[in-house]
């Protein structure tokens, strides 16, 4: 019965949005920007109604398949879809974030003509993160994730009469592509080996190789992460995939796509040998330090939010090494709600000055746009972790758990949080506040935006208010999120910390932070020299991997290809022919040469004979 | 089936000859060409209809009984895919590209038989007859249409062709003296050969194909054909032919020298296992390296297939088993880069560094295809190349050491990188020329169409391919 | 042996008479009759294939001579009747069975060829070519008496099969008989006359020199290698190597000549190199393989130089004459080795037989082959590029071709048409 | 009888016909070396005849005499031609014909 309801569910879900981008794909020379998004909005949105109707009706989770896919040998891979606690809250998060968002773009692509191509992108893209995250098996997770990925492409790369965003959208795939190796490999051993069905069979499996293959497939799929969720070396992407359109650097990299590296640790959690664990947490931590440095020195509005999200990308990863996989999701719900807010504003402030980029031409906007302001003050709030806001829970919850591993990781924790606080006040201060650095000329009055992008941005503000109940640790009850969660992923070690000094060591780091971050505002906001190209991190790293693989190629073909390979043949058939006309030299025309040789042969000839006596 | 298929080769030769002697204008050749290329089509659709149980059949022809020589064709599902691409495909070319003279009929109309004949071969003999004729055609065609230089590099590119057939020939022989029928499936019964001339045999076949292949470093024809090749026949050569060395791969290798594919044979053996298994994923991956290199796409596209193919070789090394996940990915591949190829080519100037472009702007339609085209070229899943380069990256996994599937799996990055590169310089590029709206014809349009919903559907269920390609393998 | 060279007379002697004007037209006929008398009293008295191989040949050949446009015809009877004299000598060659009938054909041969390359465009290039190949010949026949004298010396036995047993007199004797029928055939240390008498002659004469008397030496060689194999033993290895170099070398040679006729004069030595190599490895299936190796060599041959023959220019023969173009793409192809054309048959026979018989010789024939498929395809390439205007076959022309064509299709399609009479003599006669 | 004699003054004439054709360049000289070559042959034939008391060797002999009569004939006109085109019968200058 359910299962049968859940299946009908599951198709209309799923089909919803890939029908809806397909039409629009189709209309989007007739249709207006408006028709475009309302067809988009409409479809998400239902399907977002259909993941809650999915999470009343099914709320401890059910298989569904769906069809035969192929057969390898004698392995038969088939599709089917595994709704369990993690894959719906998922699925919820990205469906609810993706319709705000969509009626928000309505409002801010009004004025693009091929606004309504962008629709039809946005609404594949959900279909495909639905895809990565019901997926029953690493392989399904494999179509998703390329499928975000190609969606990645495609919206970085829509505004591609500026050549730099091809470029940006070029990085973004390849460098996800290298990730994708890692998870290459972790897809093909278990299928090389025996492909079992299910997460939980593979677990088992995987957990039953030899280590050698552990560590393979566990950091296959650490690198897979560091890919997709901008991690360690790989984060490089993220900064300059700001060139898509704000609501896509809202939606897929900052609320979703980038969030899929979390959800495949939280997966395969069962996977990772306990060795590795501790690189998992490495690589959060050191992330998240950096973005939150470099998150300081950025004069670009959106390129601040990107190294913020790049840092508390970090932290949750950071939470998965230790184990706080529900406290890595809930923050990873929050965040999603607070972080598309941010972006969401910064769009509208975007919008509202034409374009206007660099923080070092706003501020004082907050009597300009005064929704905007209030709702963006919010999320900022909600990210440094003020109580009672949602971040204030789920940032503790990632505290309490480093608390509760060991004492450096969780001085790192509470630097990283001070950084959090300290940049979002810059940002925050930069934009809004202070005297106005704008001039009404070349950016037209600032305006406040239009109703469709202002209600998307109250929503989203209220929840990142009311979403903190979630996973709430009231006294009367466990926690929502994590005992429904825990079936899926085994609850981790209770933490013996009080709720209340938690708090207040919160606010503390709010506070200070915040008030650092006003006096980089207001006294020095040209901090962190070179901060803005990263310190140079970029070049270093395509010094040891891009560069030298371009030029191997153009060498390679210049000196190997057309140069040794290409000689060597022109120099056989060179002799050849050079043997050629010696041999045709010996035809000199005089008979008594002829008559010479002849007999010369005719005498070795014999004499070879005499010799052979 | 098979009747079918060698009375079409007759046909087919028989209106070779026509067109070649007969006096007559373009249009009649043309027309000639369409009819014996599509009839062959339907008419090999309707007896798979009408007759499945035959897709699977073989026929012996004697040809000398003083010699003890005989022609034996096979047909199994994946010869038969091959042979209706390499039809349909030859018809569209006959009918789509505006051809030079009525020559240019006659050569299509030869390498189809020639491809028919390899494709369809059931000995080494038949395979051997179409393989040395599946050159000739594009050699006749690159000095008689192409440029100066395609001239100049056409003897270089037959004179490798014609090494790797003597070298076949000579492999050929060996194995003559020991099966006088010459069919893989008497070596694998009943006579095998020595083992030192297995080796022998097994290497000369060996090289034979990897320069058909091709591997490294016999490789610097191909480009540079793909390059010069009269346009009227590139897509068939860069989509059909160069399928060839795998091809014989799949057919003749593991059953000559079964030891050559053997991931875990013991001794000094295993050494030569591990140190041809090297030398080809080596050789994918200095293709995929090179194609970055590459001025025009083409060439790119080239290097692409080539790092492809060497993986598919490693593949096919590894016997029947596989035959169907290699098998698969040879139509894939085929189906890719027939479609890839024909939408490039057909741009203005595609072959002048920078001078693509804006395609986006001017046909749309193109564009699209070619994105769906070279995202299943360079293996993203939903698209077919992803299926089949799964299927073959599995059985390499499954039988080679992990390092040979990381040198394997490489290339699927710098394949992307190459590929997206080309991709948004043509699709998003600025172009070089002004934009102006392209007319394809429709039907040109039904063909590319037709070639994305098989890239797509061949994605989405691949097992119906499967179920067609599957038929009547292993071979032995 | 009688029968052969007595008919051989009788044509000679019809065509002789047939300077009657209205019997002109008969001539060819009566000739073909005659041809095809000797090939039918062969069959049926059994006589060795090589008399059916050259009759047939010299059936392809009188048509060819006798329409081409280079002949005059007042001189048409002349010529055929050399010819045939010349093919009646060969017959005698293969066929005689004591040393004086073979002497006197062989000299029958050797002299007519030296006056027949006198048939040419410019004189004086003709009688600089008669002047040496008649020296270098002469002199050639005095050795060969040299050797037939030294043979006798020693064992004093007249009439064949030789009967083995002598001392190193005879071995020298067949050293030197061995080293002057090399000379004839042109392989390559004793090739130089070949340039020459291909270069010089009109086309229809040198289709005859260059398959008849060779093929017929080419014979005789095989017989004495196969008889006298014992008494070369002390360098078995020389003629191994001989047959590679001229295997080798006329492929190189080949490779860089422009002219046709230079091409084809080079490949003929390299084609004869191949065709000694089994002789000279004296391995056990030669007959069959040799003979049919030599049955392609005449019938391509043939087909390249009446093509020759018939267009001046080769270049753009595709255009100009496309079924001419067809009819020597598939001489030349098969010459290539390429299957399923006769020539792959007789190559890969070839290197089948020589499998065991040393890597060495296998690597000289396989870099031979390779090398004189570059210059097929150069000559190739000459014929299929170039826009010349198309050219008028006249009626005889296009029934000539049309009977080559045939001849040729039947090899490729259904070698054993051609092969049967081999395997039949090689099974019922010896040679 | 001494064979070993015959055998040496056989190949003492033909060495000197084959040096002469090979030295010298006058068409008619070279035909005479040929000629010499062919009498040593002839020699050694009889030679042979009278060891193995055969008469058919002696009558090869004779061919060999119309044979050489023949070639002599052929030789002859050739010269005549020759001599006609050039004015000479030395063929020291025939070189038109080259590979």
């Amino acid at each position: 019965m359910a299962q049968g309801i859940a299946q009908w569910i599951t198709w209309a879900m799923l089909g919803l949005p890939l029908g809806a981008s397909l039409l629009i794909r189709w209309f989007q020379t007739r249709w207006s920007v408006r028709q475009a998004g309302w067809v988009a909005a409409g479809a998400i949105g239902s399907s977002a109604v259909l993941a809650m109707a999915l999470v009343v009706l099914v709320p401890q989770g059910v298989g569904v398949p769906l069809w035969h896919w192929m057969t390898l040998g004698e392995v038969s891979l088939s599709w089917a879809v595994q709704w369990d606690a993690l894959s719906l809250m998922m699925a919820v998060m990205v469906t609810v974030i993706a319709t705000l968002i969509t009626v928000y773009a309505m409002g801010y692509m009004a004025h693009d003509i091929r606004g309504a191509s962008f629709f039809a992108l946005v609404s594949f893209f959900v279909f495909w993160m639905l895809a990565l995250v019901s997926a029953d098996s690493l392989l399904g997770l494999f179509f998703g994730w390329e499928g975000v990925g190609l969606c990645s492409f495609l919206l970085i790369g829509f505004w591609h009469h500026h050549p730099p965003n091809r470029w940006a959208a070029i990085q973004a795939f390849v460098v996800n592509r290298v990730g994708d190796l890692g998870l290459w490999v972790a897809l093909l051993v278990p299928l090389a080996i025996q492909q079992p069905v299910g997460w939980a069979a593979l677990s088992a499996q995987v957990a039953s190789y030899p280590s050698l293959l552990q560590w393979i497939v566990g950091m296959g799929i650490i690198l897979a992460v560091c890919g997709k969720s901008a991690q360690g070396p790989l984060y490089v992407w993220l900064p300059n995939a700001m060139a898509g359109p704000t609501p896509v650097s809202a939606l897929i990299h900052a609320a979703t796509m980038v969030t899929a590296g979390v959800y495949l640790l939280a997966r395969t959690h069962m996977m990772m040998p306990p060795g590795l664990q501790g690189v998992v947490m490495g690589v959060g931590l050191g992330t998240a330090l950096l973005g939150g440095v470099l998150a300081l020195g950025q004069e670009d509005i959106k390129r601040v939010l990107a190294f913020s999200t790049m840092s508390q990308l970090g932290l949750m990863v950071m939470a998965c090494g230790i184990g706080a996989y529900h406290a890595a999701l809930f923050h990873m719900l929050t965040h999603a709600c607070f972080k598309a807010l941010l972006f969401l504003g910064a769009g509208s402030v975007i919008h509202g000055l034409n374009g206007e980029q660099s923080l070092a031409r706003m501020g004082g906007l907050r009597h300009r746009m005064p929704i905007t302001w209030v709702t963006v003050s919010v999320g900022v709030l909600a990210m440094m972790g003020v109580p009672p806001l949602s971040g204030f829970f789920s940032k503790d919850a990632i505290l309490m758990a480093a608390w509760s591993h060991s004492m450096p990781v969780f001085g790192l924790v509470v630097g990283v949080s001070l950084l959090t606080a300290c940049y979002m006040v810059r940002w925050w201060w930069l934009t809004f506040m202070g005297p106005s650095r704008y001039d009404d000329v070349s950016h037209g009055t600032p305006h406040e935006s239009p109703w469709v992008m202002t209600v998307p941005l109250m929503v989203l503000a209220g929840l990142s208010v009311v979403l903190g109940i979630l996973n709430a640790p009231l006294p009367s009850h466990a926690p929502l999120l994590s005992s429904w969660l825990s079936p899926v992923i085994s609850e981790l070690a209770g933490h013996h910390v009080s709720v209340w000094l938690m708090a207040l060591l919160g606010v503390g780091i709010a506070t200070l932070g915040s008030g650092m971050g006003w006096l980089m505002a207001t006294r020095a906001p040209a901090m962190l020299p070179g901060a803005g190209q990263q310190w140079g991190i970029p070049w270093i790293l395509a010094c040891l991997s891009a560069h030298p693989l371009r030029w191997a190629g153009v060498l390679a073909d210049r000196w190997v290809d057309r140069g040794l390979i290409q000689n060597s043949l022109t120099g056989v058939s060179w002799g050849i022919q050079w043997v050629g006309h010696r041999l045709r030299g010996l035809q000199t025309g005089r008979l008594a040469g002829y008559l010479v040789g002849w007999v010369l042969v005719l005498m070795a000839l014999l004499g070879s004979m005499v010799m052979a006596w | 089936m098979v009747a079918l298929i060698v009375g079409w080769i007759v046909a087919l030769v028989m209106a070779m000859v026509a067109v070649m002697v007969l006096p007559l204008s373009i249009k009649q050749a043309v027309r000639v060409g369409m009819v014996v290329m599509w009839g062959g089509a339907l008419a090999m659709l309707g007896t798979a209809l009408v007759a499945p149980a035959t897709l699977d059949s073989g026929i012996m022809l004697p040809w000398s009984y003083l010699f003890g020589v005989a022609l034996e064709f096979k047909v199994t599902g994946l010869s038969w895919v091959l042979s209706l691409a390499t039809l349909i495909a030859g018809g569209i070319l006959v009918g789509g590209v505006t051809l030079p003279s009525r020559w240019a009929v006659a050569l299509l109309i030869w390498i189809q038989l020639a491809l028919l004949l390899v494709l369809n071969a059931g000995d080494l003999l038949t395979l051997f007859i179409g393989w040395e004729w599946a050159m000739l055609p594009v050699y006749i065609g690159l000095v008689t249409h192409g440029t100066d230089k395609a001239k100049a590099m056409a003897l270089r590119m037959l004179m490798m062709m014609v090494t790797g057939g003597v070298l076949f020939l000579m492999a050929l022989v060996m194995v003559w003296v020991v099966s006088p029928s010459m069919t893989p499936l008497s070596l694998s019964n009943g006579a095998v050969l020595p083992p030192v001339m297995a080796w022998i045999v097994g290497g000369l076949f060996l090289v034979s194909f990897a320069i058909k292949t091709p591997l490294f470093p016999f490789h610097t024809w191909q480009a540079a054909l793909y390059e010069h090749c009269p346009s009227y026949c590139r897509p068939l050569v860069m989509a059909v032919v160069s399928k060839l060395g795998v091809w014989g791969v799949l057919q003749v290798l593991p059953v000559v020298t079964p030891g050559l594919g053997l991931a875990n044979a013991g001794g000094p053996v295993s050494l030569l296992v591990w140190g041809l298994a090297l030398w080809v994923s080596l050789s994918a991956l200095y293709a995929s390296v090179v194609a970055w290199g590459q001025s025009t796409p083409i060439r790119a596209l080239a290097y692409m297939s080539m790092s492809h193919m060497a993986v598919a070789f490693l593949g096919a090394l590894l016997g029947p088993s596989h035959g169907v996940m290699v098998g698969l990915y040879l139509v894939a591949h085929t189906v890719l880069v027939l479609g890839l190829s024909m939408v490039i080519q057909s741009q203005p100037n595609w072959n002048v560094t920078g001078g693509l472009g804006g395609m986006m702007g001017r046909s749309p339609w193109q564009a699209w295809v070619l994105l769906v085209l070279m995202l299943g070229f360079i293996g993203l899943p939903g698209t077919v190349g992803f299926a089949a380069e799964l299927s073959v990256i599995v059985a390499i996994f499954s039988s080679y050491p992990l390092i040979i599937g990381g040198v394997i799996l490489f290339p699927v990055v710098m394949n992307a990188w190459v590929g997206l590169r080309w991709l948004t310089e043509m699709v998003w590029g600025q172009p070089l020329i002004p934009v102006l709206k392209d007319d394809v014809p429709s039907w040109w349009r039904v063909a590319l169409g037709a070639l994305v919903v098989v890239t797509l559907v061949g994605g989405l269920f691949p097992w119906c391919l499967q179920r067609v390609i599957s038929v009547g393998l292993p071979l032995w | 042996m009688g029968f052969a060279l007595a008919v051989g007379m009788i044509m000679v002697l019809i065509t002789a008479v047939s300077r009657v004007r209205f019997l002109q037209w008969v001539v060819p006929f009566l000739a073909g009759g005659g041809c095809l008398l000797v090939m039918g009293v062969g069959v049926t008295m059994g006589a060795s294939i090589p008399v059916l191989l050259l009759a047939s040949l010299q059936t392809l050949l009188i048509p060819i001579t006798w329409t081409s446009p280079h002949l005059p015809v007042h001189r048409r009877t002349d010529v055929l009747a050399l010819q045939l004299a010349v093919t009646a000598g060969a017959i005698g060659m293969v066929t005689a069975h004591d040393w004086v009938s073979f002497f006197i054909s062989l000299e029958l041969v050797s002299i007519i060829s030296v006056v027949l390359v006198w048939f040419g465009r410019r004189p004086e290039v003709c009688i600089e070519a008669a002047v040496k190949y008649f020296v270098m010949s002469a002199m050639v026949t005095g050795v060969l008496v040299l050797g037939m004298a030294c043979v006798l010396v020693d064992t004093g036995q007249m009439g064949f099969p030789l009967v083995m047993g002598g001392t190193w007199l005879s071995s020298v004797g067949f050293v030197l008989v061995a080293v002057s029928l090399l000379t004839k055939v042109g392989v390559m240390p004793f090739h130089w006359w070949v340039v020459d008498v291909y270069s010089v002659p009109s086309p229809y004469i040198v289709a005859h020199l260059s398959t008849i008397p060779k093929l017929a030496a080419v014979v005789v060689l095989m017989m004495l290698m196969g008889a006298a194999h014992p008494l070369m033993m002390p360098l078995p290895g020389a003629w191994v190597l001989i047959g590679l170099v001229s295997a080798l070398g006329g492929a190189l040679a080949a490779v860089v000549y422009t002219k046709p006729s230079y091409v084809l004069a080079a490949s003929s030595m390299s084609q004869m190199g191949l065709l000694f190599l089994l002789p000279a490895t004296h391995s056990p299936y030669m007959v069959e393989v040799t003979l049919w190796g030599m049955a392609v060599y005449g019938v391509t041959s043939v087909v390249l130089w009446f093509v020759l023959d018939r267009v001046d220019v080769p270049k753009g023969l595709a255009r100009s004459a496309p079924a001419l173009m067809f009819l020597s793409g598939l001489a030349l192809l098969s010459m290539m080795g390429i299957p399923p054309f006769p020539g792959f048959l007789s190559k890969a026979l070839l290197i089948k037989e020589l499998l065991w018989s040393g890597w060495w010789v296998m690597l000289g024939v396989v870099v031979s082959v390779l090398v004189g498929a570059m210059a097929y395809i150069r000559l190739f390439r000459t014929m299929i590029t170039g826009h010349e205007p198309p050219v008028q076959l006249s009626l005889p022309t296009q029934w000539v071709a049309g009977i080559l064509l045939v001849v040729m299709g039947c090899g490729t399609v259904y070698p054993d048409c051609l092969m049967w009479p081999v395997h039949w003599v090689s099974e019922h006669c010896l040679l | 009888m001494n064979v070993a004699g015959v055998l040496v003054l056989a190949a003492v004439l033909a060495s000197i016909g084959m040096t002469g054709v090979l030295v010298r360049r006058n068409l008619l000289v070279m035909i005479m070396g040929v000629e010499l070559i062919l009498t040593a042959a002839n020699l050694l034939m009889v030679a042979a005849g009278v060891m193995h008391g055969q008469l058919d060797m002696q009558l090869l002999v004779f061919f060999v005499m119309m044979v050489a009569a023949a070639e002599a004939a052929v030789g002859l006109g050739l010269l005549v031609l020759l001599f006609r085109f050039r004015d000479t019968i030395s063929t020291k200058g025939l070189t038109w014909l080259k590979g």
